[in-house]
């Protein structure tokens, strides 16, 4: 017993922490860097230990020791009690998520680089990522302010909307795979159709796959999805009276979504860790796999960043209406298509 | 796309009240607009302008007609050219004194140099407001690099105090044609990529087309001019309807939409960023050398070595900096087409050195009063890009 | 000359471009294109980064001011305040004196000149009929701590300065 | 009378007019350097030239006269060429001194070469360079290379003053103004020659850098010096006052002004009352101050009062007649005096042009108002001097500047309450001292010894503590339970003025 909580400790502080929280800290270097470089600009590149810029690097630090001494401001009207616990509410779920994302091959049987081995898989993960909705909701109602309060119901209903069409899109690939168990997923992807062809789910199910990557921009409210935030019109949404490290929990709380479903997309359509032609159990290989699952959540994580500095943001009825009569016909159809298709092979 | 709402009986609904600005975050330039939403609808806008009033038609009624310069940049201050351009022509036409040549097209190339500036930020500002922040500061960086041309000629990026009673305060670099080449090289080449980017994109053009409509015969009681009123379908524009400078010396088109809406305004202000590029080059083609000021020193100053060698020379510049420039009595109006329309100067003389009264018609001054015609039933989220579709400039509208 | 008209209406988006995926592929192609291109090589970049490169600027650039020498070193200005008469912001304060010299008659006690109030229009450079006054040093007004730091006096003004080779008052003549 | 022409527009004038002022009756503007109303014609400068139909040449408008049926030309090519080439020829040696010429800004030689000609200089050769800054006299510097010779100093000494101090020397190019070996140009007018050089050639060494002319506002005033009641022009900038010079008026002063009247302005540089004193203390520099220490002299005036002691009012003939109204009828409501003590400054000397005996602005006027209000006015020095001066208990003096006499022996003067502008030997002896507005800084009539009643406008705001003389005797009024019948300027003025049954510009 002891043992097991031991390694649960380590797993959460090694996989959990040092994964997420550093990986969501680069996560802002990546997005400012990208969106520089993209836009003709340099970026960040001027924070510095003793003369070492690497490459601003160290500007996520900065940022997280700025946002510690930064003013804790609360407006003299908001919900005190709310507006304490809203920024935990919306950072703890994504975290807690990861719980059901395998990083790396089973070693010697047991799953090692899987922080809960629960019977529920994924849908733990989706079940539990939607709670963060109440944390962006509550926010921007308990700040007494209008802006604020808009961004918060523009949250609420945008993330109900496209909750179903996410849920939709995943349907499909369960079906395919005929589990829920994030492990089995990835082994089953691992089959080759046509002796070459890896079965991943971006083969099994390319529209799912957009439709997925659709509603789970939505989800992590990023562009053209993010109008609870939208800059122009809201200011900064729910987040508006948010300062110093509440702020910054809303704001990790964002990268901590990308990374999150940039992993969950990897497994669910990328194969995982599964490289093809390549098993056993040396260590290298191991290593190699959880590279390779770490790369395919690189890529996504571009593919996103991508998105939000290519395209403008839609507007409030567009998000809700494109939702409704763009994401849930098209995964109907997918899951239709899909229960068909998989009626007559089998 | 209809706003109609269905009835709802059983619930009690509240219009919401929400003041945007003066100093939003999204606000260009300082107004304040009180909205009262229905939902995210809009059911009534009041527009408070004034925020940034500086007086500027007292001030320069207190300084000597050259003095105004400087004033006048910070009227429209995206397209500061423009503003020198057209003080200057109104009071040489009350001077009844032209030009040289030279001047007069180089008064045309920073003119359109300042359009493709205005139109650029207000691409610009559209993509912003919308979201497309990368397309945003593409057309910033276009821009950027004009403002290096004005800062080789001028000696300043936005507040040139570059024209002057009788001409201008100096003349062309030498590399100027050849930089500008660069420029406009590097602008091609990114209104290609926001081209791309944002034109046909659905999300744009939902955004864009059918929000902010002002069909042609509302633009013209409103008193709409420029891009706004060309977007609406009517081909007017002040450099061919009633040519100043050399402008009926070179060949344009007048861009013109259909609808009057965001979208058109976008539209035809990325064909008329097109055109200026063609008008200047034409301008280098046609462009005399020549000196650049008027020889009269009762307007123009003295050239530097008469000032400090002949008595001749010092008393005109002494005149001239604590009189001002000779203008006879009268009254005149000049206008000239601005970055975001026709700015307009009416000026009065009582023969002395400073302006008896001077008052500026800003373009955005009387497309702004329709703000509310034309948000009316749209959404929040279309309010900022709609008012930067009308590229309000508080230096101007305030004045 | 009769206005071309141009009409730069669209036409309706076509199936594609309405199913959103085409033209958004097109764009990320695009914003693609420009990271790797600015990654790798740097080739669209403009930004610059300012205080390890600067750009050299212009001549013509209208900087801080300063204030001419004659040959003694002595200031060339001979406070006929020209130049606070022309400065459309009034920022320009001189105080004149009696110099011994008849051939000079007239120096500044005290030149100052409050930056903040200044707009660098360079009228007064244009103004000044001696060549006394200058703001081709090239140098930006630094931010400062109170208001009576951005107050810029004669012995601020004249280190700037360097000596100026025009004539002065027709006297070479 | 002779009817001619002038840009073929008709006048008639008198025989023996000149075209000048044939032409500016039509309102038509010849230039002019040498001319001048005041003084004989020289016709030297040749600026005036016109164009006469069947005269050789062009001719001087300020000296040729009027013929019946004559044609002028004012504006033809031949005219505005010979103006062209007059300016050339007078700026041949003139230097290039604008910057550091006092006269720059309201030089007649500029403003006519930027009307009229405003050409690039022609002349190749060295200029004849000449003494410069040259002292000749205790206020005048005189610049020899400015000169444009046109020698309106030398006739206003010679046909004005009659000093004959200046003299016109050498031939051509180096004709120059110069005073005698080894005297000094000591006219006690002499600052009109500076006012009369067209250029800056002649410049007053009290106004000497000081200030540009063109940042001046001048503001019409009535100079205090003497009872002439010479009409001037206050020259003020940056709440200051710089230089005084004469405004016409023919009834009085007509162009001139003494050199002891215009620099008088600097008189009580370093000695103005700008704050009460009470018991020789000072208040605070507030308004508020101001009236708290009238509030305490109205006070100890009302204590001498209800013991049945005497206040007599002090009045100095320097006051305005808005002033002495106030003053006289404080006295006559709430001190119930009938008897004025005037308190004049010593008389001056007289001299042939426009100084008088009487050193005061305005004693006409108020012994006049004084008599009208039925008060019996009295000479301080002759009262002090009589037995009823022991019984005085108090003095409220308006108006300083006066010598103070000797006390009676024996006297039961308790208090003195001064309403002054200065800190002399008046304010010395004064237990309250309230400030008020120096000359410039008020508005008024005055009534010159001729009996013309004149109005002298604010030049200048007063400093914050200071307050006008009839709102401090309102307040002490009002302290001492009475009221005086006026709120405001406007009230008092037209009080005064029609109880004087006269208005500005009339007799008295």
């Amino acid at each position: 017993m002891l043992e097991l909580i031991l390694i649960a400790l380590a797993k959460c502080v090694f996989l959990f922490l040092a994964f997420l929280l550093g990986g969501a800290a680069i996560l802002s270097w990546v997005e400012r860097k990208m969106s520089a470089v993209i836009q003709d600009r340099i970026g960040p590149n001027r924070a510095n230990v003793l003369g070492l810029t690497v490459f601003g690097l160290f500007h996520p630090i900065a940022d997280g020791i700025k946002m510690l001494f930064k003013e804790d401001f609360v407006p003299a009207r908001a919900d005190k009690v709310l507006f304490f616990f809203a920024p935990m509410l919306s950072f703890v779920p994504p975290l807690l998520a990861f719980m059901a994302i395998p990083f790396g091959p089973p070693i010697a049987g047991r799953e090692w680089l899987l922080v809960s081995d629960s019977q529920m898989g994924l849908l733990f993960l989706l079940a539990v990522a939607s709670i963060g909705i109440y944390g962006h909701t509550l926010a921007g109602w308990s700040s007494d302010n209008k802006f604020s309060l808009m961004g918060a119901l523009r949250t609420s209903s945008q993330l109900f909307s496209y909750e179903v069409g996410l849920t939709l899109s995943l349907l499909g690939v369960f079906m395919v795979y005929g589990t829920i168990l994030p492990q089995s997923i990835i082994a089953a992807q691992s089959e080759l159709m046509w002796g070459w062809l890896p079965r991943w789910g971006i083969v099994t199910q390319p529209l799912a796959f957009i439709l997925f990557m659709l509603s789970s921009i939505a989800e992590t409210k990023r562009a053209p999805f993010d109008l609870p935030e939208a800059d122009s019109e809201l200011v900064a949404g729910y987040s508006t009276e948010y300062s110093s490290m509440r702020f910054a929990m809303f704001f990790l709380s964002e990268f901590v979504g990308i990374l999150l479903v940039s992993a969950f997309g990897a497994v669910l359509f990328f194969g995982g860790w599964h490289v093809p032609g390549l098993s056993g159990d040396a260590w290298w290989i191991v290593a190699l796999q959880v590279g390779a699952f770490l790369a395919k959540t690189g890529a996504l994580v571009y593919l996103q960043m991508l998105v939000r500095w290519t395209v403008p943001r839609m507007r409030f009825d567009q998000v809700i209406g494109f939702g409704w009569k763009y994401l849930i016909p098209f995964g109907l159809l997918n899951l239709l298509v899909t229960a068909v298709v998989l009626a007559v092979w089998r | 796309m209809s706003h109609e709402r269905l009835p709802m009986p059983d619930l009690t609904c509240r219009e919401m009240l929400l003041q945007m600005g003066p100093s939003h975050p999204a606000m260009h330039g300082t107004v304040k607009l009180d909205l009262r939403l229905d939902g995210e609808t809009i059911v009534g806008v009041d527009t408070t302008i004034g925020f940034l009033h500086r007086g500027f038609e007292k001030m320069c009624e207190n300084s000597t007609w050259n003095q105004c310069f400087p004033y006048a940049d910070r009227l429209n201050y995206v397209s500061p050219a423009i503003n020198g351009v057209g003080l200057a022509l109104a009071i040489e036409k009350l001077c009844g004194i032209e030009v040289p040549e030279r001047t007069r097209y180089i008064r045309v190339i920073l003119s359109e140099i300042a359009r493709i500036q205005d139109h650029l930020t207000a691409i610009a500002a559209a993509a912003l407001e919308l979201g497309g922040f990368t397309a945003m500061l593409w057309a910033v960086e276009a821009r950027d690099h004009y403002y290096y041309l004005f800062e080789d000629v001028t000696g300043a990026r936005v507040t040139l105090s570059y024209c002057r009673v009788g001409g201008v305060r100096n003349d062309l670099t030498p590399d100027f044609r050849e930089k500008f080449n660069r420029a406009a090289a590097i602008t091609e080449r990114l209104l290609v990529d926001i081209d791309k980017l944002l034109t046909r994109n659905r999300i744009f053009v939902d955004r864009m087309r059918h929000i902010g409509v002002m069909p042609a015969a509302q633009a013209i009681d409103w008193g709409f001019s420029g891009p706004c009123l060309r977007a609406s379908g009517v081909p007017y524009d002040v450099r061919k309807d009633d040519p100043y400078l050399v402008y009926d010396r070179v060949d344009f088109d007048v861009p013109v939409g259909d609808n009057g809406d965001n979208f058109d305004r976008y539209l035809v202000r990325m064909e008329e960023i097109r055109q200026s590029l063609r008008i200047i080059r034409q301008c280098f083609d046609q462009m005399p050398e020549g000196p650049v000021n008027h020889p009269d020193w009762h307007v123009t100053h003295p050239p530097k070595s008469e000032v400090y060698g002949t008595i001749e020379g010092m008393i005109a510049q002494f005149e001239l900096v604590f009189r001002g420039p000779l203008v006879p009595a009268g009254e005149v109006f000049q206008s000239v087409e601005g970055g975001n329309g026709e700015l307009g100067f009416y000026i009065v003389s009582d023969g002395s050195g400073r302006p008896y009264r001077l008052h500026v018609r800003p373009p955005c001054f009387a497309i702004m009063q329709s703000l509310e015609t034309m948000l009316m039933g749209t959404m929040v989220a279309d309010i900022i890009p709609t008012f930067d579709s009308i590229n309000m400039i508080g230096g101007e509208i305030d004045r | 000359m009769v206005a071309k008209v141009k009409n730069v209406g669209q036409p309706p988006l076509n199936l594609t471009e309405s199913l959103y995926v085409t033209e958004l592929v097109r764009g990320l192609l695009t914003t693609n294109r420009h990271f790797w291109r600015n990654w790798l090589r740097r080739k669209d970049t403009a930004t610059l980064e300012y205080p390890d490169r600067k750009r050299p600027y212009s001549p013509r650039w209208r900087g801080l001011h300063r204030l001419m020498l004659r040959e003694d070193g002595s200031p060339r200005c001979v406070a006929c305040m020209m130049c606070s008469t022309h400065c459309p912001a009034n920022c320009i304060t001189i105080v004149a004196r009696e110099h011994p010299d008849p051939a000079i008659e007239k120096v500044p006690a005290s030149f100052e000149i409050d930056l903040l109030k200044c707009i660098f229009c360079g009228y007064c450079e244009e103004a000044c009929p001696c060549d006394a006054i200058r703001v081709d040093s090239g140098v930006h007004a630094q931010p400062v701590y109170g208001r009576d730091e951005a107050i810029i006096d004669l012995a601020d003004l004249l280190s700037r300065g360097s000596q100026s080779t025009s004539k002065q008052g027709g006297r070479s003549l | 009378m002779p009817v001619l022409t002038i840009d073929s527009r008709q006048v008639e004038v008198e025989a023996g007019t000149t075209i000048l002022k044939a032409a500016a009756k039509l309102g038509i503007d010849i230039p002019v350097f040498c001319y001048h109303d005041g003084l004989p014609v020289a016709a030297n400068c040749r600026m005036c030239l016109v164009e006469v139909k069947g005269a050789p040449k062009p001719c001087p408008a300020c000296e040729v006269q009027v013929r019946d049926g004559m044609e002028v030309l004012t504006q033809s090519p031949l005219v505005l060429e010979a103006r062209k080439a007059v300016l050339e020829f007078i700026l041949l040696n003139h230097p290039v001194d604008c910057p550091i010429c006092d006269q720059a800004g309201e030089c007649v030689l500029q403003d006519h070469y930027f009307a009229h000609s405003a050409g690039p200089s022609r002349i190749q050769v060295r200029k004849v360079h000449k003494a410069k800054a040259v002292p000749i006299g205790p206020n005048v510097m005189l610049d020899k290379e400015r000169c444009i010779n046109c020698t309106r100093c030398v006739r206003f000494c010679r046909e004005i003053t009659k000093t004959s101090q200046l003299a016109q020397v050498q031939r051509g190019n180096h004709t120059e103004i110069t005073v005698f070996p080894g005297r000094q140009f000591d006219d006690p007018y002499s600052l009109c020659t500076v006012d009369l050089c067209p250029v800056g050639a002649l410049t007053s060494r009290d106004f000497r850098f000081r200030k540009r002319s063109w940042l001046l506002k001048s503001i019409p005033a009535v100079c205090p010096e003497c009872s002439r009641g010479c009409n001037v022009w206050v020259d003020v900038a940056d709440g200051q006052v710089w230089r005084v010079r004469p405004r016409e008026n023919q009834a009085v002063n007509r162009w001139w002004a003494c050199d002891q009247g215009r620099l008088a302005f600097r008189r009580f540089e370093g000695q103005r009352a700008d704050r009460a004193l009470v018991d020789y203390a000072p208040r605070d520099a507030t308004r508020a101050a101001t009236m708290a220490a009238a509030a305490t002299a109205a006070g100890r005036l009302q204590t001498i009062r209800s013991h049945g002691g005497r206040v007599v009012l002090v009045l100095s003939p320097m006051v305005s007649l808005e002033e002495g109204y106030a003053a006289l009828r404080f006295a006559s409501v709430i001190l119930g005096e009938k008897l004025v003590l005037l308190a004049p400054r010593p008389d001056g000397t007289a001299d042939s042009l426009l100084r008088t005996v009487d050193a005061n602005a305005n004693r006409t006027g108020l012994a006049k108002l004084a008599g009208l209000m039925g008060f019996e006015v009295a000479d301080l020095g002759g009262f002090f001097a009589s037995p009823a001066a022991v019984e005085v208990a108090g003095l409220l003096s308006v108006g300083a500047e006066y010598p103070v006499p000797p006390l009676p022996p024996g006297a039961k003067m308790s208090q003195a309450v001064t309403l002054s502008h200065c800190l002399d030997p008046v304010a010395d002896k004064s237990t309250v001292l309230l400030p008020i507005p120096a000359h410039f800084e008020k508005d008024g009539h005055y009534v010159s010894t001729a009996g013309l009643v004149q109005r002298s406008h604010q030049a200048l705001p007063p400093a914050e503590a200071v307050a006008q003389v009839h709102s401090l005797l309102s307040e002490m009024a009002s302290k001492m339970g009475g009221t005086l019948g006026f709120t405001d300027l406007p009230s008092v003025r037209s009080a005064a003025l029609s109880l004087a049954g006269t208005g500005e510009g009339s007799h008295a």
